[in-house]
């Protein structure tokens, strides 16, 4: 038990890094506050889920305007999602834990922004659903 | 009246972890949890173990958690606390040394990354540097801080992350680094920018709420991050 | 400590923040395999979905957007502190103001998802 | 283990911190030992201010400091540190300024003042804003200012070590020995250090927790100046002991005479101004041993709130904007501690056992003397509260205190530099810990006998009713007779806390012993001194009496245990003694 206490300065670790996340959290956020409740509003509001199946999907996705909006949609939600995530997984763990875990939380992050990405570039035009 | 004062107490000669007891203590509506605290100790039981000084709320030796939150034993009445059970324990999330008396360390260590003292380039003048008064207001309220650590203790962030620098030594960094005079405000922030600095502030607000003194804590911690923000643009 | 320690709104303020968020991310990685899904086996992909019209369903999709929205609003009102700190003096009325908001959206919204679950037509039509 | 510095310094309160950073500064290897957090210690407390004729509000010269320091002490001041006082008291507060105190400021963006009792323009004509300040937190930003200097510089702090004893080689310290290091309790885990060092100066603050109503931290219990008695050194001018006219009723807590300073009125229960009738020049300005007699005379007069005993401060007419800007902190204590709101109702106070003017005494360079012809001890300094350069002489100017800490803090420190150079480190064994650590067993050895609690009780009581105040010899012979009696009992304290992890139990008992010492030296200075000055006012001699009593007492332990008393002479340079009328 140390009870003499010296004075000194720890160094910093990191610089822009943590501050760029923290500052893009805020403008994904912001974007998504928008195209989240839009999209919410649109998808069980507007329409009922139980009209919705892959051809209603493909209607909406016919022109690139609406698969633009949804991918900044994807782009902005996995990075603040995931992010966020990291952050709680800052919170709770430590160590090697908190190494292995934000791995496969950006492992995730990837996978589902190419899942994402796949499914609006490539979705095609008219579904047909087999009977 | 009567009332019932549930201390967690440990001794480490003794115990192997933490454990309540009960004392019926006779109290006025005007005494302080800190008066209640010694009747027990010099009438029933001598080992019980805190610390205390200036008995006025201005030295910041009794932070404790009193009734499930962070306060001044000398500085909160009984009659504020209403209900004839008070329970008290240490700071939380800081190692317990004996009964309410928690290793303040680690606090201290935080406060002094910070770098919390003024650093003016310029020779000191034969007279006092001149601040206008309203220079002078803007860091008014972080001077108030008498590092009594019920802020950092109780911030949720700090329990999951201990290395979280916490709200009190952010207080006494704002207090530098809006001051006029100071011109090193580039240093500190660099110190918060990092990765246990002031992200890790998810604005719970238990610190503001927390601090005997009224600073408005999340506030100072805010002015911080936005000032680093600036700082980087 | 969570639960022991009383703290006031704000405390509760993170906590349903930071529980929404976790909530919706969650869902978010459900939500886009299922739309990939959709690319990849358009059949099993509406089976999936005639499960969002079911009751359960609705019932699971409303408390998806109360968390959104919560997490939506009180995000906002994280941003309006985080570059108007003097806010933070109010930062009280500011939840609350969210709640009013969040009833006042989430009341219509409610009763246009969990109508159907109940036989009823859905009050709000826009002929699509 | 025997731990080693050049120099130590014990207290961590204005004067010890401030000492510390010369030292630091130097370069002189040294630390500093407290029994509390250094941020803990009730330097911290002080609201007011800090005089220093600064002039920026309006003309003022040290000279005019110098006297007021001299006739509120009722001539009993050495001149020749009245003088130090007052002129490095403007250095001393600049330098603060560098050190980045936030002073509150005037429209040109000066230190801004205020006035104060018993500081006046022209040698007495009027009050005077001399007190430099910040709100009313100004001892509070002192604490913190040092404390992060001492950051800055590297100090080392031995936190929560409990100095328990003085160690000196070649006799004792009162017997022409050298102070050669400490013994520290570390309070964490009970061992107990020896630390030697070349140079030891004592910082432990005041002994106010001897009264039962007082100011004063649970930790003022006089620990320097016992373990210099304790060593043969003797106390100077235990008589005087300053109690403050605005203590909260009951509790004793401070509410600053800053207040007044901005112009708060002391009303009786008539809702009288009634200091026009003891000091009309100054009113409620007159320095504190007058405002607080003339409480005591109000209510004696059974004009008393409701007949009893106490009297109104008002705060009311100053208006919201001033009472949040200058007096945020007092008027909060008044609301958490009293449960009045001082916006809309007056406040009731009592005067409070405050400030200690004698203690250790000591020369202009801070270094202690042990005798009527002030021979040095080597190694050994003193500052602050537990010293007596004698500046304050019979009674206390406020702000004056501050000023003190902060000049022979820094002389302390100065004089330290220069004398661990070439000065050889004292050889100290362990064995210098067993005295003390025969002590302390004691109190844990014992089975089961006096409750320290007890014994601090009481004579917190007869301190307070017969030593206040107003004394006679009646009342203090009572007293003499009941601290025999309670130092007697202390022999047979036991108590209940028997483990070494943080035992303050132990620690207090200890303390109440040095309460003992000081009191007793107290009661025994204030018997002999046959007169009425300042702070120590006799009803049976109420006449201040300048041919016999024009001097410094010195209380030193007798082999019989009992205060063997003598008496030095006051350093009189430009004023002479006047009668002392405001
Ligand atoms: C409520 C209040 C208000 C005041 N306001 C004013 C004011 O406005 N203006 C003014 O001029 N004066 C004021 N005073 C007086 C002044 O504040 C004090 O006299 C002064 O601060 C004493 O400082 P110090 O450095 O001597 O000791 P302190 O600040 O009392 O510090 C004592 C130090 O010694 C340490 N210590 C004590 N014993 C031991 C031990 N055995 N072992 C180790 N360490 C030990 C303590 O831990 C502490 O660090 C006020 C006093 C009070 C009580
Ligand atoms: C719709 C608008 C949204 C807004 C305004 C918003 C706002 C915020 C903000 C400001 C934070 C930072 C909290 C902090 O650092 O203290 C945050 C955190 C978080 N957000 Fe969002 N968000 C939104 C949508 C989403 C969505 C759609 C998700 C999930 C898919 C999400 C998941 C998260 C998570 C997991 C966190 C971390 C929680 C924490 O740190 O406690 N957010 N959000
Ligand atoms: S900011 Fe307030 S709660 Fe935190 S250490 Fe300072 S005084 Fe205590
Ligand atoms: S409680 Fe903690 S999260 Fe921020 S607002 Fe206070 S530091
Ligand atoms: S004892 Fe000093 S703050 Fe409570």
């Amino acid at each position: 038990m140390a009870r003499i206490s010296v004075s000194g300065t720890p160094r910093p670790m990191s610089g822009g890094y943590e501050l760029a996340i923290w500052y893009l959290m805020r403008l994904t956020a912001l974007g998504l506050f928008v195209l989240v409740l839009a999209h919410f509003t649109i998808v069980h509001f507007i329409y009922d889920p139980a009209v919705q199946n892959a051809n209603w999907i493909a209607a909406r996705w016919s022109g690139a305007a609406w698969r633009t909006v949804d991918w900044l949609m994807l782009s902005a939600v996995v990075f603040h999602a995931f992010m966020g995530m990291r952050t709680v997984i800052r919170d709770y763990t430590k160590g090697s834990t908190q190494m292995v875990l934000t791995m496969l939380l950006y492992l995730a992050a990837f996978l589902i922004f190419a899942m994402g990405t796949i499914a609006l570039v490539t979705f095609p035009a008219a579904v047909k659903v087999a009977s | 009246m009567q009332i019932e004062l549930r201390i967690l107490r440990f001794d480490p000669e003794r115990d192997r972890k933490p454990h309540e007891e009960s004392y019926q203590v006779e109290a006025g509506p005007m005494d302080r949890v800190l008066d209640l605290l010694h009747k027990v100790k010099y009438e029933q039981d001598g080992t019980l173990t805190f610390r205390r000084s200036c008995a006025h709320g201005v030295c910041g030796s009794d932070a404790m958690l009193i009734n499930g939150r962070n306060r001044l034993a000398c500085k909160i009445r009984v009659d504020q606390l209403k209900g004839r059970r008070i329970t008290v324990a240490p700071l939380p999330g800081l190692p317990v040394m004996k009964d309410l008396v928690v290793d303040m360390e680690s606090f201290f260590a935080k406060f002094r990354s910070v770098q919390p003292y003024l650093q003016a380039d310029d020779p000191d003048p034969e007279r006092e540097r001149r601040q206008s008064a309203e220079d002078r207001e803007v860091f008014d309220d972080t001077t108030k801080c008498i590092l009594c650590a019920a802020c950092t203790t109780s911030c949720p962030s700090f329990w999951a992350q201990p290395s979280y620098v916490g709200p009190a030594a952010i207080v006494n960094a704002h207090r530098f680094i809006f001051d006029s005079r100071d011109d090193h405000a580039a240093d500190r922030l660099d110190v918060l920018a990092d990765g246990d600095g002031v992200w890790r502030c998810r604005t719970i607000f238990n610190c503001t709420d927390a601090c005997p003194r009224g600073i408005h804590i999340t506030q100072a911690i805010l002015e911080v991050s936005s000032k680093i923000v600036e700082h980087h643009a | 400590m969570l639960f022991r320690y009383r703290g006031s709104e704000g405390m509760l303020a993170w906590a349903f923040h930071r529980i929404s968020g976790v909530a919706v991310w969650a869902f978010i990685l459900l939500h886009v395999f299922d739309i990939w899904l959709a690319n990849v086996n358009p059949t099993l992909y509406n089976d999936l979905l005639s499960l969002y019209g079911s009751p359960a369903g609705r019932t699971v999709e409303t408390a998806l957007g109360a968390a959104v929205l919560y997490h939506a609003l009180n995000g906002l009102r994280i941003i309006i502190m985080d570059f108007w700190p003097s806010t933070t003096r109010y930062h009280k009325q500011l939840w609350y103001a969210n709640w009013v908001v969040f009833v006042v959206i989430g009341i219509p919204f409610v009763l246009q998802i969990m109508a159907p679950a109940f036989g009823l037509a859905a009050p709000f039509s826009f002929g699509g | 283990m025997i731990r080693e510095h050049d120099a130590i310094v014990v207290g961590a309160g204005g004067a010890g911190l401030w000492a510390a950073l010369e030292l630091a500064k130097a370069g002189v290897d040294s630390a500093v030992l407290t029994k509390l957090y250094p941020t803990r210690s009730h330097t911290g407390a002080a609201q007011g201010g800090v005089c220093a004729a600064l002039g920026n509000q309006e003309e003022d010269h040290w000279e005019w400091h110098m006297f007021d320091t001299i006739k509120g002490g009722d001539y009993l001041v050495d001149q020749d540190a009245a003088e130090v006082l007052a002129r490095e008291a403007i250095e001393t507060v600049i330098e603060l300024e560098h050190m980045g105190l936030p002073f509150n400021r005037t429209p040109e963006g000066k230190i801004d003042q205020r006035r104060f009792g018993g500081h006046t323009r022209n040698y007495g004509e009027g009050p005077v804003m001399r007190a430099c300040f910040a709100a009313d937190r100004t001892g509070h930003m002192i604490l913190q200012t040092l404390y992060q200097q001492c950051i800055k510089h590297g100090v080392k702090f031995y936190d929560e070590y409990h100095v328990v004893d003085l160690i000196s080689e070649g006799g004792d310290l009162g017997a022409g020995g050298r102070a050669s290091g400490v013994v520290a309790y570390r309070i964490a885990d009970g061992e107990l250090a020896v630390i030697r060092a070349k140079a030891v100066m004592l910082a432990t603050g005041g002994f106010g927790r001897m009264f039962r109503v007082t100011s004063n931290a649970w930790s003022l219990t006089g620990d320097g100046a016992a373990l210099a008695y304790r060593h043969g050194l003797p106390l100077e001018d235990m008589e005087f002991y300053q109690f403050h006219p605005t203590g909260i009723v009951g509790l004793g807590i401070l509410l600053s005479e800053a207040a007044r300073g901005e112009g708060a009125y002391l009303l009786n229960k008539d809702g009288q101004r009634f200091m026009e009738r003891y000091a009309p020049k100054l009113m409620e300005l007159a320095p504190r041993d007058m405002v607080s007699r003339a409480i005591y005379q109000e209510i004696r007069a059974g004009r008393g709130i409701d007949g009893k005993d106490y009297v109104y401060l008002d705060v009311r007419h100053l208006g919201r904007k001033k009472i949040d800007e200058k007096l945020p902190d007092i008027t909060d204590f008044v609301r958490v501690y009293q449960g009045i709101e001082p916006y809309t109702d007056p406040i009731p106070i009592q005067p409070t056992a405050h400030y200690a003017m004698g203690g250790i005494p000591t020369n202009l360079n801070s270094q202690v003397t042990r005798d009527a012809a002030n021979t040095v001890v080597p190694g050994l300094y003193a500052a602050g509260e537990a010293a007596c350069v004698s500046v304050h002489g019979a009674n206390r100017l406020g702000t004056n205190s501050l000023v003190d800490l902060l000049v022979f803090g820094r002389r302390a420190g100065r004089q330290m530099v220069l004398d661990v150079k070439g000065a050889d480190m004292p050889a100290v064994t362990e064995a210098a810990a067993e005295p003390v650590r025969a002590e302390l067993e004691a109190f844990r050895a014992r089975p089961k006998g006096e409750r320290k609690e007890a014994i601090r009780t009481e004579l917190a009581d007869v301190m307070m009713d017969d030593v206040g105040v107003y004394r006679t010899g009646e009342a203090l012979e009572r007293a003499r007779a009941k601290v025999d009696e309670l130092r007697d009992r202390y022999t047979r304290v036991s108590v209940d806390d028997k483990g070494t992890t943080f035992n303050t139990d132990l620690l207090e008992a200890r303390e109440v012993g040095y309460l003992l010492d000081t009191a007793q030296t107290m009661v025994a200075a204030c018997i002999n001194r046959k007169e009425s000055r300042g702070a120590h006012s006799r009803e049976d001699f109420p006449e201040r009496d300048d041919v016999n009593f024009l001097s410094h007492s010195l209380a030193t332990k007798g082999a019989d245990g009992a205060v063997a008393l003598d008496y030095k002479p006051v350093t009189i340079t430009k004023f002479q003694p006047k009668p002392r009328v405001y």
